[in-house]
């Protein structure tokens, strides 16, 4: 039995939660109190599949599974390599912190709706999963389509103006996924196979035609929208805001960024790299929208006056890191790229779920009606936050530092070749400055105004008010359910810091594609 | 469909030729390994065989031939279905979806045709299922 | 030039529906014509594949009784490939039709709880509506 | 802003005109997606599969060789599609019960 499942560890855990989407319904249709438990049940098992799949893909190097039994290109393979065991386990254990978080809120605001929801939270890992494992151009389309739906269920699920926020980014997301398909049929017309590995050995013989340059345009374009590339982000704000606070906080850390990966797969295993550099060079085109996006979504994050909004935004400055280290093509922007997936995920979920807390306790997330008898209120919540926002402006030892500091050597080793690059780094620099502004403004209003001094409390009398702030703010913490994953997720980014060094020599340097310098 | 329609030959022809669109239904997906067809085409038949007598007989009568709740369970164990063939695949020692593995006889080529018709007819299921669910809650949803 | 044109013409359909769906869902105010946009759009992107298998003189992927003997006596690689049309695209397509029927209720049923929350399908009236209730909510 | 939107429209047709010109004929039986051989040297699957079919699955429709056999992990996530679209449509319009209407 156990070497049945150890020789199938690649497919299990996107058939674990398909599996768990299928029951949970089933089992929980009376139940509504069943869905959690077995939901985390399921992520609980998924997270120790992919640890397992980290140390056999260390151990023993990539490994190939055919569905089936058949081999590809005939057949759907799965490849299980250094890049997608550490994406995999990057996706399986932030979802389970945040299902760990959602127990207290998900009943809350989907009052007798949970067996559903966390159907669909299920699904959409199974689709997550499915992507980032799968070697087959089409296979990746259909477990693309299931996460799309999924999202789209837990986006319109949330508060009265989410639907439409779903069904603009179903729109744009439907173009996207057609796109991407249309570029499939394109490659496969002209080289006959589906199969990832098999195009990348057939492309180098038919670079030039017109046909493979569209395909490669069109899946570029396709991603872009998914992943929320600078021009083609129209959908996000809008979505990570309305959206539930765990779906929020479930999505911003990994659908964009399967994306992301999706688009690396593309880039550098399908076409290669001296396709997309030198015949084609759409990474500089990428480069510069990323850049773009990531002044612009700073920027715009300094904007806003709702924390979900604002988180948003600076999702969009983040992918655009992340859209970056893919444009540079060389090893250390790669590295910086993947590093910063990690980082990225761990950043954002812990901000979003303090959004989900205040949400939880307050009833709002706004950074204007916020007030410094919080930090009194949730001296942890805002422990949490602090963490992740010195991590996101880029302070050492937080993992944030790190990304940005491989990201910056990716564009030094660039400009050495080409001088236009010395922007990319000004770009980092000013952008590491634009999160300060922004999250600081959230931090000065907590933490430097003296305690109790308002405008309009000056002219009571001073012991009168002493007396009623001691009397007022007392501990209000959210629930340890609710806590602790937060918690993980601030002394995980200290952690992530420390260790960077180890995750980059064990698992990302061996990700460097053939051709790459 | 909340408005009754009273023409009865309608709601009479319909009613007679629903079955006859779900056997057809059922011979498209047995003969799929023989002839165009298949899990995905019938269970659009069998959908459209259960739809019929819903659009043109109203809601009660639809009901009394496949209730609303019945969908989303039929549609789960349909995928199921189709799940449980490839695990037990999975289990007795092949790959996923591996039907060579299932112990149904022990030409291997007429054993992969035995897991192809289990695997149609859970196709079958959950898409009929599914359809008619979809159609369901459109019709009586009641958001927020 | 005509045996270009001749093989080509059908891929500038199916290019032309997918501009037009492209257009619809760019352009039109109205929800539900957005929607049929992407199915048009969807749609020509499934004829596009199904019409890049055929080939001249091929028929149905079903086997024929003449190849089905070659293939009892163990002469598989006998089958004469050029006699069948190319089965892959069309398994690949009755996979998107799903996919396009699930996105197509999933939109559904999105129009509808945006109907019945705002009562309006129109996108310029909808935006004037969310605006207004913002506005509400801040005051 | 519309004459923007006329124009990315426009200028799409045209690339997508422009990639039709470099696809090979329809119903060569010699285009890349029909040869024995890709020009790798692996196995063309099309091929492969109008040969085989019958022999690997005993079934004559080769279209429900591929669905269900070949490439049966696609079909398995097509059902998970069209089901996770039933899920979303109830998550989203459950009727609810008059005692659960707050």
């Amino acid at each position: 039995m156990i070497t049945i499942l150890t020789k199938n560890s690649p497919v299990l855990i996107p058939l674990l939660f398909l599996a768990f989407g299928l029951i949970i319904p089933l089992v929980a249709w009376k139940r509504n109190n069943w869905a959690w438990p077995a939901m985390m049940l399921a992520s609980l098992t998924s997270v120790a599949i992919a640890v397992f799949n980290v140390f056999k893909v260390m151990e023993k190097g990539p490994v190939h599974y055919y569905m089936g039994n058949w081999m590809p290109p005939i057949g759907i393979e799965y490849v299980l390599d250094h890049l997608s065991a550490f994406v995999m386990l990057v996706i399986n254990l932030i979802a389970f912190l945040v299902l760990m978080h959602a127990k207290k809120i998900v009943p809350l605001e989907l009052t007798r709706r949970e067996p559903p929801y966390y159907a669909a939270i299920s699904l959409l890992l199974c689709g997550l999963n499915g992507i980032v494992i799968t070697g087959d151009l089409f296979n990746l389309y259909v477990f693309l389509e299931i996460s799309s739906l999924s999202l789209y269920g837990l986006i319109a699920s949330g508060e009265k103006k989410s639907p439409v926020a779903a069904f603009r980014y179903l729109i744009m997301g439907t173009i996207a996924a057609s796109f991407y398909l249309l570029g499939v049929g394109f490659l496969y017309i002209t080289t006959g196979s589906l199969n990832m590995a098999d195009v990348k050995a057939i492309l180098p013989s038919i670079a030039g035609q017109p046909t493979v340059l569209i395909a490669l345009a069109l899946m570029v374009l396709g991603m872009g929208i998914k992943m929320a590339l600078f021009p083609l982000h129209g959908w996000l704000p809008d979505a990570y805001t309305y959206a539930p606070s765990t779906s929020s906080a479930i999505i911003a850390p990994t659908a964009a960024k399967v994306a992301a990966y999706v688009l690396l797969r593309v880039l550098f295993f399908v076409f290669g790299v001296s396709f997309v550099t030198k015949t084609v060079p759409i990474t500089n085109v990428i480069m510069w929208l990323a850049a773009i996006g990531i002044i612009y979504g700073s920027i715009m994050a300094i904007a806003q006056k709702e924390l979900k909004r604002m988180l948003a935004y600076s999702s969009v400055a983040q992918v655009g890191y992340i859209g970056l280290g893919i444009g540079l093509a060389n090893p250390w922007g790669l590295i910086g790229a993947v590093l910063h997936v990690l980082n990225h995920a761990f950043m954002k979920a812990c901000l979003f779920l303090v959004a989900g807390n205040f949400r939880f306790k307050l009833g709002h997330s706004n950074i204007f009606k916020l007030e410094d008898s919080i930090r009194k209120k949730m001296p942890w919540t805002m422990a949490a936050f602090t963490a992740a926002a010195l991590s996101m402006v880029g302070l050492p030892p937080l993992a944030g530092f790190f990304s940005k500091w491989y990201l910056a050597l990716g564009t030094i080793k660039s400009a050495s070749t080409n001088w236009t690059s010395w922007i990319f780094l000004v770009v980092i620099l000013v952008s590491s400055l634009l999160n300060a502004v922004y999250f600081f403004r959230v931090l000065e209003k907590v933490y430097m105004k003296p305690m109790g001094k308002k405008p309009k409390d000056v002219h009571e009398s001073h012991e009168k008010h002493e007396k009623e702030e001691t009397i007022e703010i007392k501990s209000n913490e959210v629930g340890a359910s609710m806590l602790i994953p937060t918690l993980i997720m601030a002394i995980g980014l200290i952690v992530i810091g420390l260790l960077n060094a180890i995750i980059v020599k064990g698992i990302i340097a061996f990700i460097i594609p053939a051709g790459m310098k | 469909m909340t408005k009754k329609d009273n023409n009865p030959i309608v709601s009479l022809v319909s009613r007679a030729v629903s079955p006859f669109i779900m056997l057809y239904a059922l011979y498209v997906i047995f003969h799929g390994h023989y002839s165009p067809g298949g899990g995905f085409q019938g269970g659009t038949m069998l959908a459209a065989a259960v739809l019929l007598v819903r659009l043109a007989a109203g809601g009660e009568l639809g009901q009394l031939q496949f209730k609303t709740s019945w969908g989303m369970p039929l549609g789960s164990m349909g995928v199921l279905i189709y799940f449980g063939t490839g695990f037990t695949a999975l289990l007795l020692g092949g790959n996923f979806l591996n039907y060579h593995t299932l112990p149904l006889g022990s030409d291997p080529a007429a054993v992969r045709g035995w897991g192809i018709l289990l695997v149609e007819i859970g196709v079958g299921l959950a898409v009929m299922g599914i359809l008619v669910a979809i159609y369901d809650h459109l019709l009586e949803g009641d958001p927020l | 030039m005509l045996d270009f044109i001749l093989g080509h013409y059908a891929y500038w359909f199916t290019f032309a529906l997918l501009v037009i769906g492209l257009y619809a869902m760019m352009m039109k105010k109205n929800l539900v014509k957005k929607l049929i946009g992407m199915t048009i759009f969807q749609v020509s992107i499934i004829i596009f594949y199904i019409s890049s298998s055929v080939k001249w003189g091929g028929t149905v992927p079903i086997i024929e009784p003449g190849d089905m003997e070659k293939v009892h006596h163990g002469m598989a690689g006998a089958v004469e490939a050029a006699k069948y049309i190319n089965p892959l695209p069309h398994t690949l397509m009755l996979t998107a039709i799903v996919v396009g029927v699930a996105t197509t209720g999933v939109a559904f049923a999105l129009v509808i709880s945006i109907y019945k929350r705002y009562k309006t399908l129109n996108e310029t009236e909808l935006l004037k509506r969310m605006k207004k209730e913002d506005d509400n909510d801040s005051d | 802003m519309k004459i923007v939107n006329y124009l990315i429209l426009i200028v799409f047709c045209g690339l997508m005109f422009f990639a039709a010109a470099g696809l090979p004929e329809r119903g060569d039986p010699n285009a890349p997606m029909n040869r024995p051989k890709s020009r790798a040297g692996s196995t063309e699957a099309a091929y492969y599969y109008i040969q085989h079919a019958k022999e690997d699955a005993h079934t004559d429709n080769m279209v429900t060789v591929i669905l269900a056999d070949y490439r049966g992990y696609d079909t398995l996530g097509e059902e998970t599609v069209i089901y996770t679209a039933g899920l979303i449509c109830f998550l989203l319009l459950r009727k609810r019960k008059k005692e659960e209407t707050p």
